[in-house]
């Protein structure tokens, strides 16, 4: 009582000025537990830790120099540029070009690759990308404590404008088409899961952005992303499963590498492209999501 | 004449990579970081991999620059640069006694 | 070919489908699928670490139907399986002991994915035991780093972010630098495959070609793995990593997942390299001095060390440069050493995290000295566990902490001038722990002041049940070595063949 | 060293990685910008893959898209740094897309982007906790 009286006081001698407090207002205070207020000795501290940070980054300094001469002449070392007769140019190399068509069924060598001889990594790979989605989603969910996001300053309602909004009407199924198309040639053409996936979460992405992102939220389920992503790895991770046991115990394995160039071949390839495609679009979409909104 | 145009690409390649770390307002290093990507992806289309050109496109110069954006949007960055943010860090060394 | 052989693949891939179904299904199906899985972990890992035990064998498993340079391959030998059987076993502990906090520190709906990145943490460190391909090594890096950095960041409130942030530069500075020694190597040899990259390498060598290239390869890819293990000038990163996360977490992140990398790194001078290869191009050497500072400086930093958590994260980096001097000895008994130090820190530290954080409860949660005093009255099975801890810590006889370091002495005196450096750090390094770890045991045991505002607190026994499985396990490998030792040092003659 | 210059010439695409990789541990290490660092984490990475694309590449060498095999017998270009750089390119964008929501919670938190800041606010706490 004491206190706002006082304030009441100091408002009426003129000394306090309300519309700061409005502005302060406006601004998203951060959550409780994480504001943060020092207490002592501050000035010696900062002295402290600027003093001994300057000799710290001059250290590190000398290291980046002394790390980059040393790159730079191992670079130097390494065998020629564009060199046919390099030690990468072994008999690896020599298999993959000379028989990847016959034994994986994939016309293009980088897709029969890492879909096939070098499965694993590329299994790593999606998990990759499934690890970030859930850090992502750990550290952007707002949980149940929904404190506001921040005000859009800068709002421009792009459905209201007749051209973006046609436009997008127009290029959206084009996009969906032309990532459909990298995503299922990815065997024959370059391109691929990563790169069609990526090509249809853009189409997603503009509807998102057009269409404003509640609606979107309404067309996309939260739910079907993430099914859709866990089904498409599960499908991944078992058939993978399948083709690593059958392959170690010398098994034989029911998948054929079929008629090479045309578009259903190459055995699993063509599935696991769809899969990863699937797996990135869901994941980038929701990378999209939760940095505008916070949630799915 | 291949030559040339590998040694124009990578120069150009270099010089967005300066200019990003060089830049003061943070939506100018993202803009300069989306050419670089485009830049790259033609210089993977030299160097005979056109896989990664594709997803280099899609991905280096979509999504992330489209990440890099709303981040600058989250945090109002728009267009403001570091001497703003310094007077706001200021504001904000106050606010926290510091 | 066995079934047996094809455990670590299931375990594997167990473990992503556990994660996938954790992402889909509610959190207490979550809890349980991950406790599930650990325990599945453990004993598969426990079969195919008998079936090598049984036929004296390492086995490469081919992961699909091309062999050995064309394909993916894994390898198990005795290394591998005892590593990841150790790895779930404190994992399993550890979730089940840091449930509580688990409970309290994480968000209601993000429990399910605290358990999606434990899996994913698991499967990692897995893949990273069993790798035999340079590169499936570096993306499952990867994931172990964005998992941990999922680990770490889950907590809510205190300085986790600014510590995932510190985590992340550093973590990706160390991957980065893998990642080009890879790219060196790779360049040079044409090889990613452990067995033929090995012969390449010693090829190469021989022949004196690239050697320039190919030592910065090896510094590149030593360097990396030891900033992501918190090897000491890199150790920044790691007291506010280990001590701002939760207490499962903390449990993982110090226990396990920088073991994860240092287990890799063996691998690489091993199998990949070659130890004869490594050896010439004198990384040992750096990575020895490097062991003997860190051991040196980081116990001086835990004695200055305010908050009992902060102690117990810069002792892990303590720890932690006792493995790579065992690394730097490049002995195959300096090497035994390393791993017997990995197991004992393996076991140890999470029980120390486990009963601190206790502790810690008993009063009031803080983690400043003052309060902690006789807080071992307030909750005695944690008093207890947490002396063994410290006591094991120390190095006395009888419990785990005194066996690395009677083989470390033991191997300093076959060394050469590698041997006045290795005992006097020993020694220093033992006299810090006394001042920090024995200070810490008596403090809890103090009697408590009469205005004491703490109230003893009723233990619960999933807390303290695991942490006095892990304190069984210290004492048997303190009382018992002998059968542990015999295992390294057949793992360890296996490595290098 | 002249020689060593000549070779460094002749490898002027590695040369041109390493400058890019320069840059970019220069950017993740010294700029003080978390949304600057998270940039510089990306251009190191695109400068390790170009320097293992560089690897693959053979002079007069085609993409491995092998369509008309027998109608061609031309050289294809080494295809194993391309499947390998596709892989660190999805794992570079996860990487950078955990950064930055580690840069939009921090921002929330702290209301800086600064690391030093940050830093030093985390170092003080430490202090601060001894007294």
């Amino acid at each position: 009582m004491a206190n706002s009286d006082s304030a009441f006081r100091r408002w009426l001698r003129g000394e306090v000025d309300l519309s700061a407090e409005l502005r302060t207002a406006e601004m998203p205070v951060p959550p409780e537990e994480a504001r943060y207020h020092p207490r002592h000795h501050t000035a010696m501290i900062h002295m402290i830790f600027r003093q001994s940070h300057r000799f710290y980054v001059a250290l590190v300094a000398v290291l980046c120099v002394v790390l980059f001469t040393v790159l730079l002449l191992a670079a130097a070392n390494l065998p020629a540029y564009g060199d046919s007769e390099a030690p990468t140019n072994n008999e690896v190399t020599e298999r993959y070009v000379n028989r990847g068509v016959e034994e994986t069924g994939a016309v293009n060598a980088v897709a029969g690759l890492i879909l096939d001889y070098r499965a694993f990594d590329t299994l790593g790979e999606s998990f990759v990308l499934f690890t970030a989605l859930c850090a992502v989603t750990i550290l952007m969910s707002r949980g149940r404590r929904k404190h506001p996001l921040p005000m859009e300053t800068d709002y421009a309602d792009y459905y209201a404008d007749p051209i973006v909004h046609t436009m997008c009407k127009v290029i959206i199924p084009v996009i969906l088409v032309f990532g459909v198309y990298v995503l299922v040639n990815g065997h024959l053409s370059p391109g691929g899961g990563f790169s069609g996936g990526a090509i249809l979460s853009s189409a997603l992405i503009i509807y998102a952005m057009v269409w404003g992102d509640e609606r979107a939220h309404g067309t996309i389920r939260e739910r079907a992303i993430r099914r859709t992503a866990a089904l498409a790895l599960g499908f991944y991770v078992v058939s993978k499963t399948y083709s690593f046991y059958t392959g170690a115990n010398g098994l034989h394995s029911v998948i054929s590498p079929g008629v090479p160039g045309r578009i259903f071949s190459a055995g699993l390839i063509l599935p696991l492209n769809v899969a990863v495609g699937l797996v990135v679009c869901c994941t980038m979409y929701s990378f999209y999501m939760f940095f505008r909104r916070g949630e799915l | 004449m291949m030559t040339v145009f590998r040694v124009i690409l990578l120069i150009g390649l270099v010089g967005c990579a300066i200019a990003t770390a060089i830049v003061r307002k943070p939506m100018q290093a993202v803009i300069i970081y989306s050419a670089f990507s485009v830049v790259l992806a033609v210089i993977w289309i030299t160097l005979e991999a056109p896989d990664l050109a594709v997803t280099e496109a899609a991905v280096g110069a979509g999504v992330t620059g489209i990440l890099l954006y709303l981040t600058l949007r989250r945090l109002n960055l728009i267009d403001q640069d570091e001497a703003h943010k310094e007077k706001m860090r200021e504001e904000a060394d106050e606010h926290g006694k510091f | 070919m066995s079934i047996v052989q094809s455990f670590p693949l299931f375990s594997i891939v167990l473990g992503l489908l556990c994660a996938i179904g954790c992402f889909v299904v509610p959190k207490q199906w979550g809890r349980r699928m991950t406790l599930l899985l650990l325990l599945a972990s453990c004993v598969m890992q426990g079969w195919v670490l008998r079936f090598c035990y049984v036929n004296q064998t390492s086995y490469a498993y081919m992961m699909g139907h091309y062999p050995a340079p064309w394909g993916n391959e894994i390898m198990a030998g005795l290394l591998e399986p005892g590593m990841g059987l150790l790895f779930s076993v404190v994992m399993l502990l550890s979730v089940i002991g840091g449930g509580r906090h688990i409970g309290h520190d994480v968000a209601d709906g993000k429990q399910h994915l605290y358990w999606v990145t434990v899996d994913l943490t698991l499967v990692s460190l897995l893949a990273m035991c069993y790798t035999n391909d340079i590169f499936t090594g570096y993306v499952f890096i990867e994931i172990c780093t964005i998992a941990s950095c999922g680990l770490l960041a889950v907590r809510e409130g205190g300085r986790s972010l600014i510590a995932s942030v510190r985590y992340m530069v550093f973590a990706l500075i160390g991957s980065s630098l893998f990642l080009i020694g890879v790219v060196f190597t790779y360049a040079i040899t044409g090889q990613l495959l452990f067995p033929q990259l090995r012969q390449a390498v010693a090829a190469l060598w021989a022949a004196g070609t690239y050697r320039f290239a190919m030592t910065v390869a090896i510094g590149l890819m030593t360097a990396g793995l030891a900033v992501k293990s918190g090897c000491f000038p890199f150790h920044g990163w790691l007291p506010d990593a280990h001590s701002q996360a939760t207490t499962a977490s903390s449990c993982i992140l110090s226990g396990v997942i920088v073991k994860g990398y240092a287990v890799l790194l063996i691998k690489i001078i091993y199998r990949a390299i070659g130890a004869e290869v490594f050896m010439a191009s004198g990384a040992q050497h750096v990575l020895l001095l490097l062991g003997i500072g860190g051991m040196v400086a980081c116990s001086i930093d835990a004695i200055f060390a305010k908050r009992l958590k902060v102690m117990i994260a810069f002792s892990s980096a303590a720890q932690i440069g006792y493995i790579f001097m065992g690394i730097g000895m490049g002995t195959a008994a300096g090497l035994t050493a390393a791993v017997l130090q990995i197991v004992n820190h393996a076991v140890t530290k999470p029980m120390l995290f486990l009963s601190g954080s206790q502790l810690s409860d008993a009063s009031h949660g803080r983690m400043d000295f003052p309060s902690l005093r006789g807080a071992g009255h307030r909750n005695v099975p944690a008093g207890i566990l947490f002396t063994i801890g410290a006591v094991s810590m120390v190095g006395v006889p009888l419990l785990a902490g005194f066996i690395p370091k009677l083989y470390f002495a033991r191997e300093a005196f076959a060394l050469g001038w590698q041997r006045w450096p290795v005992l006097l750090a020993l020694a220093v390094s033992t006299v810090l722990n006394v001042l920090y770890f024995l200070y810490t045991a008596v403090l809890i045991w103090l009697p408590q002041e009469a205005d004491c505002r703490f109230t003893a607190v009723k233990p619960h026994w999933d807390e303290f049940l695991p942490g006095f499985v892990l304190a069984g396990l210290n004492v048997a490998m303190g009382i018992h070595p002998g059968p542990l030792v015999a295992l390294i040092d057949k793992a360890v003659a296996l490595l290098g063949r | 060293m002249a020689a060593m210059f000549d070779h460094l010439l002749h490898n002027y695409e590695e040369a041109a990685a390493i400058a890019l990789l320069s840059i970019g541990f220069c950017m993740l290490l010294f700029d003080r910008n978390l949304l600057k660092k998270v940039i510089g984490l990306d251009i190191m990475d695109s400068g390790v893959f170009l320097l293992l694309a560089d690897r693959g590449f053979i002079a007069g060498g085609k993409a491995p898209i092998m369509a008309e095999a027998a109608a061609e017998a031309g050289r294809y270009v080494n295809p194993i740094p391309a499947g390998l750089v596709l892989t660190g390119i999805v794992v570079s964008v996860s990487v950078s897309a955990l950064m930055l929501a580690l840069t939009v919670r921090v921002y929330q938190t702290y209301r800086t982007l600064d690391v030093d800041h940050l830093y030093m606010l985390m170092s003080h706490r430490r202090k601060g906790g001894r007294a």
